[in-house]
């Protein structure tokens, strides 16, 4: 399985869209995962996101994850992640996933996984600022 | 033995720093780890459960025995996406 | 829910990444799925699928689709679906669809959502030429 | 009373053509136009159970009443995507 992993400080709005993923031909599904800083949190408004990552130990906890998703999903091809990191404006995209598979079931399921166990194990907070 | 232990997000706030040395007997484990700081840092006591603690890049448990030069994380739920 | 509903015979390749889905400042999480032509199918390889629909029905019964979205999700900002129609060649995107949704649970639901049904009720047919 | 029945996909070659055009008695139902279409064309006989009737753009049972001008489709299950 392909990886990409990226903990970035510049905008990856410009990125929007496809990655460099470059299916193979045996390759019928792609699921882009996109999340963006929304203007609001818990009812009041908001203006940014700073995120802050213990950056090594975030890159090795992705990592991790991959390989979860390797084994409990063999047959995709590759999982891409970039996450923004310092201030995030409202609107901006905060995390991109891509993952690349023979079809969207396994598609779907490993992109949500990523993000789900993402929440859980990979080291990255945040500061809302107002 | 002397570790090293890192504060992550507002865990620095309490702390009062990015990090701090702590010495211990070797064979020490996380707990004793814990019990030594948080006689120093009563706030962080106050956020144990939930605390998530690694040593290097990898989540370990209170029994986790450190060694000398180990470098301890600590920090609250993370917060990704 | 804003809608966009497109059936062309253009590749959407040069579209592939975000379509100018605007998402308004509540919105988090946006999904986006590709389906792409592989190349083979059944074990054999293939070289195109040539996509046939019944143009008006597959429009308003993409529209049945999208008003049973909004009922089930009716967070859900907007739904776009774009859809080749003639000679797509393995390794082309033959369905796009993007969701936009304040959270992730809803976007992928109803991004899944779509798709599932879509293969049930949009009167589009395939023929595999080889 | 006439209704226009058009075929879709594979079922255009088993129908020999697009379309064709079906004289009923008023008040005929899908089944009545299925059967005598089914003297005419056997082929598509064979693949009653999975055919799919829309008239103009909703699907319809087969205890659908037509009226004068319908325009019924017929057609196998559909692969978009």
């Amino acid at each position: 399985m392909r990886r990409t992993i990226l903990l970035t400080r510049d905008p990856i709005s410009e990125l929007w869209g496809m990655p460099d993923v470059a299916p193979s031909t045996a390759m019928g599904a792609i699921v882009n995962f996109h999340g963006v800083v929304r203007a609001t949190e818990a009812g009041e408004p908001i203006v940014a996101i700073e995120y802050e990552a213990h950056e090594p130990m975030a890159v090795h906890q992705f990592g991790l994850l991959m390989n979860r998703v390797e084994q409990n999903w063999p047959q995709v091809e590759s999982v891409s992640v970039v996450h923004r990191l310092g201030r995030v404006e409202a609107g901006e995209v905060s995390v991109w996933v891509v993952v690349v598979a023979p079809h969207r079931a396994e598609a779907f399921a490993a992109c949500q996984f990523l993000i789900d166990e993402m929440k859980q194990t990979v080291p990255i907070w945040k500061r809302i600022l107002r | 033995m002397r570790v090293r232990v890192l504060f992550w997000s507002y865990f620095r706030d309490l702390a009062g720093g990015d990090e701090i040395m702590e010495v211990l007997s070797p064979g020490a484990t996380i707990a004793q780890l814990l019990e030594q700081l948080h006689r120093r840092i009563p706030r962080l006591a106050a956020l144990q459960k939930s605390t998530l603690i690694a040593v290097g890049m990898d989540y370990q448990d209170k029994d986790y025995v450190l060694k000398d030069g180990d470098e301890v994380s600590l920090f609250p739920p993370v917060q990704g996406g």
